[in-house]
């Protein structure tokens, strides 16, 4: 693992896609379409389309949990960390054993995870619930320990697949704050998934849109980093306004 | 079979009974028609049962009216129902039942350690076996502990179970007594017979539910005359008595018995209509020592007026209930 | 630290700042109210009390029905028969035989059935080949009443113990079995994909994610499993009398039948409810109920 | 339209523009990808042909063990044994004779227990008195194995068809209820909210929402009650023969044990088997198929 | 229910909130605290707050299917319809005859329904998938579905609790659209509850902001009406920006 990477020295991509196609069954259709990327380390990445147009494909190719039909991906890393829509904690587990589990399979001495399970907690402010159990968090909590779990991981590269698109507006904007703040302190590079065009212009760096049947990259974004921003801001609505043309122009190219 | 003297002859009656060498009298009775030509209108149906709990069970349902069976069953019936259910009203069987046991078994002090089976919990065999070891000074348990142990068990398993050498013995009527030793290669320890007074111990009696006598006399008067005319047919063609009772059986159960066994039970078997009422009361305290029965009364448990009326108009000597009811 | 967490930062430096915190908690508190556990003596109450009120006044009126109207004892015994003929039994230790040999039958054939159950349901759950072939096949035991193997039994085994355990056993492996399979089919799938992104190896996958995720679901098959088990036994029991049997629960209902003592039929019959029913709530619920209580999936019904 | 409704806008004017038509479709077509329907014959082969496959190979190896190794006949009769049991059983009828006698009896007891049952859970489900006191004695029922019945039946009705029907009933009906109350348990409440703020009367609710949604529940109830008649019937024929018993698949099964005839005894088995899954197949697996169709619950597991 | 609706000829508040508290067991706590509230006719209101606040008790107690613990509710048609967060459309029945279920209990004769069915879902654009079951639709489609029966319902008030909280950013932001076209072409009173700021900024006439534990209506915003507005524009980005900061304020004060 550490010596598949070169700490960033050169100016290597963290994740290099290149001519990346995808079909499910031999005669399905075309899911994702010869797809590059490069996408830099420390960039933050927001990958925009309708349902369905195969943003949650690519992200599980790039984890390795799906193999693409044809073209090759690198992750810099070796591996990646993955967030989902779903937290996906392990329901038996509180909320430190979900993190500290991360911690064993990454091979951290037994003596040190509890300490540094509860740090990573500390710092989704969810140290006092460390040991309660999934089902006693809300949703926004059990997003927060899944976002600690996979910084336990302590890959450079996070994937995140609409982690925050189950929760309620109020806990999704704070989240957004908690995200940006980890990204920024720590320096991972950050795919997002979403659907949200909002969210996107709020969060990412770039921002990618991704075509639908088959999937492509439409469009890119580049946004100014000018530090934090608040969604209701004026760059973020005009930057949404923009996207949010093009993904109509997108999906009414699918009207029957 | 409904309880009202009025109703006239039923149109049918349910008779039910083993397909057994105990039970030959129901058995020639049907084959030879005597019970069907007593009858006249009434249709005879029958049953058969193998076991004499399943008969009780269906004579006190209202099944079955009438019955061949063990003096155990029915006194059983007649305690449990507080002298409810059912009455005898003849005999038909009287001995043939025997203790066989393995090579190697040759007095009763052999036994201990033992696993003997009887047909069934609370049988008459099965009562017999257990006041006879009591005798002994052997105890047993309905449970299966004790010096000797004591293993109720289907006839057929028990030929099986003895054969496979996991049964020392068993205390059987016919023709298991005979099939055990012709088949199973078993001896006989202790004959039945030997333990009562003149040989004499009933093996087979014909019980009527006591509803359907008060409602149709007649017809059970009926019955026990097709029952006496099988018995004296029984006492009359001793020849012949193999082959109708083997005609029957395989009609019954689709399998016959050999010409041997059959051959051999009859010899130890006696056919009378005397239920010997007298053995009743050794059998109920037989029964209540060895805890298997209600301790009761069994008075009233005869009903012999029937019996007595056709012995007399044939010129025969009335039986005796003992003071245990009618005659 | 090991040196290659560079990338987890220094706390201090990402401890978010107070303001994101108190609005955090905030919003924790607001959204994780507290369920308010009902008292455990007004659960007894609500849950406990009206079934035996309603049973006394079933014994009651049973009891008064038999003091008035005189029914055939052999046919109608009242519950002061049956609780002598209880007494009576229990006096004579057949009880106390009874229901240790046949809790002693049914715990060894139960143990034996879980272990001939659970490596065939995580092979039919992980084999694919196995499942296509042989899964039809079990589930079409498990339609199989029981009852239906003890006739073959008997002539296999003869009249001992041997077939006692067969027919338990043939009885509780299919649901075992299915039970584990279709705990394991029901792991969400996420979770899989969540071990595999921590880097689990196969082996890893399979003990720390699979198996406990499928707990529910094998104690639901393992409870099920032991259901079967004691309806399996007690028909073997009642069936299977003589030979070298042990006197068990069905045995003695059977010795009861042939002695036309109903009394004593319902007795046992009682007993062999409670136990049921009593096993269920000593060895399972417990089980069950932490298992589902530990993941929130324990739905407290109190309306209604 | 009735005059009240002038509230409905005329149709023209509310129309959507139709910018906002297309980019709704559009999103309409990429939110309801079609999901492929496998073909029948390729589900045929998927799921039928290797469990057949695998019957075959293990009734060949069967076959050829008795042939090679010579087993006693009586204790390890082969296939050919078994088919020629059959043939013999068909050729002079009892097997006809005995499956009609078992299949009615079931079918007659099943569908009293139905008729026992559904009023039954009604009451459970609803009032809520009924449900504490009577509720946790069904559930106890339902531990209780119906093979216990027997004898208790035997003893009351004899050996007549009523002690069949009875344990049939007292097997099946508890399930039943249980079905039907868990099935009304499980109907969302929000379902329940939205047919009393259609206005709704109380007996529009029950009849037009509560009952709908709770059949599921409901079906798979009677399936199990099914489950339950026929293993409780087996049993009672298995235990209660002669009399005036007529003469069903268990006391087939009972007579060829008596004649110590293995091959008629697994003969029988394999009938029983077969009936088992034949009912379901042929009367319930349609009926759920189509309810769970209906509602989008059946899950189709292609992958694993 | 004719009777009761004196078509709007005096000037009757649409709803009609005086006093109203409510405890959901004897000894528990206040959900709702002395809530006084007036809707007019044909008003477009926002009901906006935090988790467990009580905005679905308020909006159920108005719906009539709880009681209030004291106080008096009043609606100007005697009755309401009610659209949920799920869409609890019956599984069984296809679209239309969800539709029609309606219908046929607000009397509807038999004949007329087929067709009232078909325009009613052709509002929301959905006459081609009028035959489909609710499972084959997606979950815009559904809540679609829901507002048609709703509307066919054919009450002046609707009560929609965080009806398009469940839909992805995409699909809400176009039945934003939606429900603002029927808003004002049917003139109903609407009261919309809702977590998230921008939504009700971007749809409501009044924005009432409701604080937690006891729930009270802590403040009222108006905003003019200058027709449809982009959830995008700048009129909605600073009333979302003011109304989060209060919000935020409510939320602190819950902190433990
Ligand atoms: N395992 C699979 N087998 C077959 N087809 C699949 C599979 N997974 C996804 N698809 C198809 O691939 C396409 C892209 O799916 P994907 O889940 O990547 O879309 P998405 O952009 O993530 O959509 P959403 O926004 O709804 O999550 C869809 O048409 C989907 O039906
Ligand atoms: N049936 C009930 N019994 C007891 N308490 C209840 C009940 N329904 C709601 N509550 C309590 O009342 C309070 C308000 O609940 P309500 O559902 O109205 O909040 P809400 O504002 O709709 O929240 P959300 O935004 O999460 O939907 C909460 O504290 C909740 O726990
Ligand atoms: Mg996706
Ligand atoms: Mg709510």
């Amino acid at each position: 693992m550490s010596a598949q990477r070169p700490a960033a020295s050169a100016n290597d991509p963290a994740i290099k896609v290149t001519g990346l196609s995808k079909r499910f069954a031999d005669a399905g259709p075309l899911v994702l379409d010869r797809i590059n990327l490069r996408i830099e380390p420390g960039e933050f990445v927001c990958l925009l389309g309708a349902s369905g147009c195969g943003k949650s494909t690519l992200l599980n190719i790039i984890a390795g949990l799906e193999q693409p039909t044809s073209g090759t991906v690198s992750v810099a890393s070796g591996n990646a960390a993955v967030m989902f829509q779903d937290a996906a904690l392990f329901p038996w587990l509180s909320a430190r054993h979900n993190v500290e589990i991360a911690l064993a399979l990454r091979g951290v001495p037994r003596a040190q995870r509890r300490s540094q399970a509860l740090e990573l907690l500390d710092i989704v402010s969810l140290r006092d619930a460390a040991e309660k159990r999934p089902h006693e968090l809300s949703g926004g909590m059990r997003q927060r320990v899944a976002l600690a779990r996979s910084l336990a991981q302590d890959r450079p590269v996070l994937l995140m697949d609409e982690p925050f698109a189950a929760l309620d507006a109020i806990t999704r904007d704070l989240l957004h704050e908690q995200l940006e703040l980890v990204w920024r302190q720590t320096r991972r590079t950050i795919v997002f998934v979403t659907h949200n065009v909002r969210e996107a212009a709020r969060l990412g760096q770039r921002v990618l849109l991704m075509s639908s049947r088959p999937g492509r990259i439409a469009n890119e974004w580049r946004v100014e980093d000018t530090g934090q921003r608040r969604i209701e801001s004026p760059e973020v609505a005009s930057l949404a306004i923009e996207i949010t043309d093009q993904l109509r122009k997108e999906i009414r190219r699918n009207a029957a | 079979t409904t309880p009202t003297a009025t109703s006239g002859p039923p149109a049918e009656l349910h008779l039910g009974y083993f397909a057994n060498v105990t039970h030959a009298p129901a058995l020639v009775g049907i084959e030879k028609g005597f019970f069907q030509d007593a009858l006249g209108d009434t249709k005879l149906k029958t049953s058969v049962f193998n076991a004499g709990p399943a008969t009780i069970e269906a004579l006190s349902a209202g099944a079955i009216d009438a019955a061949y069976i063990g003096p155990s069953p029915a006194i059983n019936t007649y305690i449990k129902s507080g002298g409810a259910s059912a009455v005898i009203v003849s005999g038909a069987t009287s001995g043939g039942a025997a203790l066989v046991v393995r090579d190697g078994i040759n007095s009763p002090s052999d036994l201990p350690g033992t696993t003997l089976a009887t047909p069934q919990l609370g049988n008459t065999q099965d009562i017999a076996l257990r006041a006879w070891l009591a005798d002994q000074g052997y105890t047993t348990s309905t449970t299966g502990g004790g010096d000797v142990t004591i293993s109720p068990t289907d006839n057929a398993d028990t030929l099986s179970l003895f054969q496979d050498g996991k049964l020392d013995g068993a205390w059987l009527p016919e023709p298991w007594v005979s099939r055990l030793v012709l088949e199973g290669h078993a001896h006989v320890l202790v004959n039945e017979a030997s333990l009562w007074p003149k040989s004499k111990f009933p093996t087979t009696v014909l019980l009527v539910n006591k509803d359907f006598l008060a409602a149709h006399p007649d017809t059970v008067k009926a019955l026990v005359q097709g029952n006496v005319d099988a018995v004296d047919w029984l006492n009359d063609n001793p020849a012949d008595a193999g082959t109708v009772i083997n005609k029957r059986i395989t009609a019954d159960t689709g399998k016959g018995l050999s010409n041997d066994v059959i051959a051999r039970a009859l010899e130890n078997v006696q056919f009378s209509v005397d239920p010997q009422a007298a053995a009743f009361p050794v059998l109920v305290k037989h029964a209540a020592a060895v805890d298997l029965g209600t301790d009761g009364s069994i008075d009233g448990l005869f009903d012999l007026r029937f019996l007595n009326e056709i012995l007399s108009a044939s010129g025969a000597h009335p039986i005796s209930t003992h003071g245990l009811g009618k005659e | 630290m090991p040196p290659e967490t560079t990338l987890a930062p220094p706390e201090a430096e990402v401890r978010p700042p107070n303001d994101l915190r108190t609005l955090e908690s905030g919003l924790d508190a607001l959204q994780t109210a507290p369920v308010a556990e009902k008292r455990a003596w007004r659960r007894f109450v609500a849950g406990v009390l009206p079934p035996v009120l309603f049973l006394i006044v079933l014994i009651v009126a049973w009891q008064v029905y038999v003091v008035v109207a005189h029914p055939r004892p052999d046919r109608f015994p009242g519950p002061l028969d049956v609780i002598n003929a209880l007494d009576d039994a229990w006096s004579t230790g057949r009880v106390q035989l009874a229901v240790a040999t046949s809790l002693g039958r049914g715990a060894l054939g139960f143990l034996i059935a879980v272990a001939i159950g659970t490596p065939l349901g995580l092979l039919l759950a992980e084999v694919r080949l196995v499942r296509r072939a042989l899964g039809p096949l079990i589930s079409g035991l498990q339609v199989l009443p029981s009852v239906a193997w003890v006739p073959a039994a008997i002539i296999w085994f003869g009249l001992s113990d041997a077939t006692v355990y067969f027919v338990v056993i043939m009885g509780a492996v299919p649901s075992i079995a299915n039970g584990l399979v279709s705990g394991i089919d029901q792991v969400p799938p996420q979770l899989r994909r969540v071990g595999i992104v921590l880097g689990a190896s196969r082996l890893q996958l399979a003990t720390l994610v699979v198996l406990p995720a499928a707990m529910p679901g094998y104690v639901g098959g393992l409870k099920q499993g032991w259901a079967f088990s004691w309806r399996s036994l007690m028909a073997a029991e009642i069936i299977a009398t003589g030979g070298t049997m042990g006197f068990g629960l069905g045995s003695m209902l059977q010795q009861n039948r042939e002695l036309a003592d109903l009394a004593g039929v319902l007795t046992t019959i009682l007993l062999i409810l409670a136990i049921g029913i009593l096993i269920e709530l000593v060895a399972f619920a417990p089980v069950e109920r932490k298992l589902l209580r530990g993941r929130g999936l324990l739905i407290t019904r109190n309306s209604k």
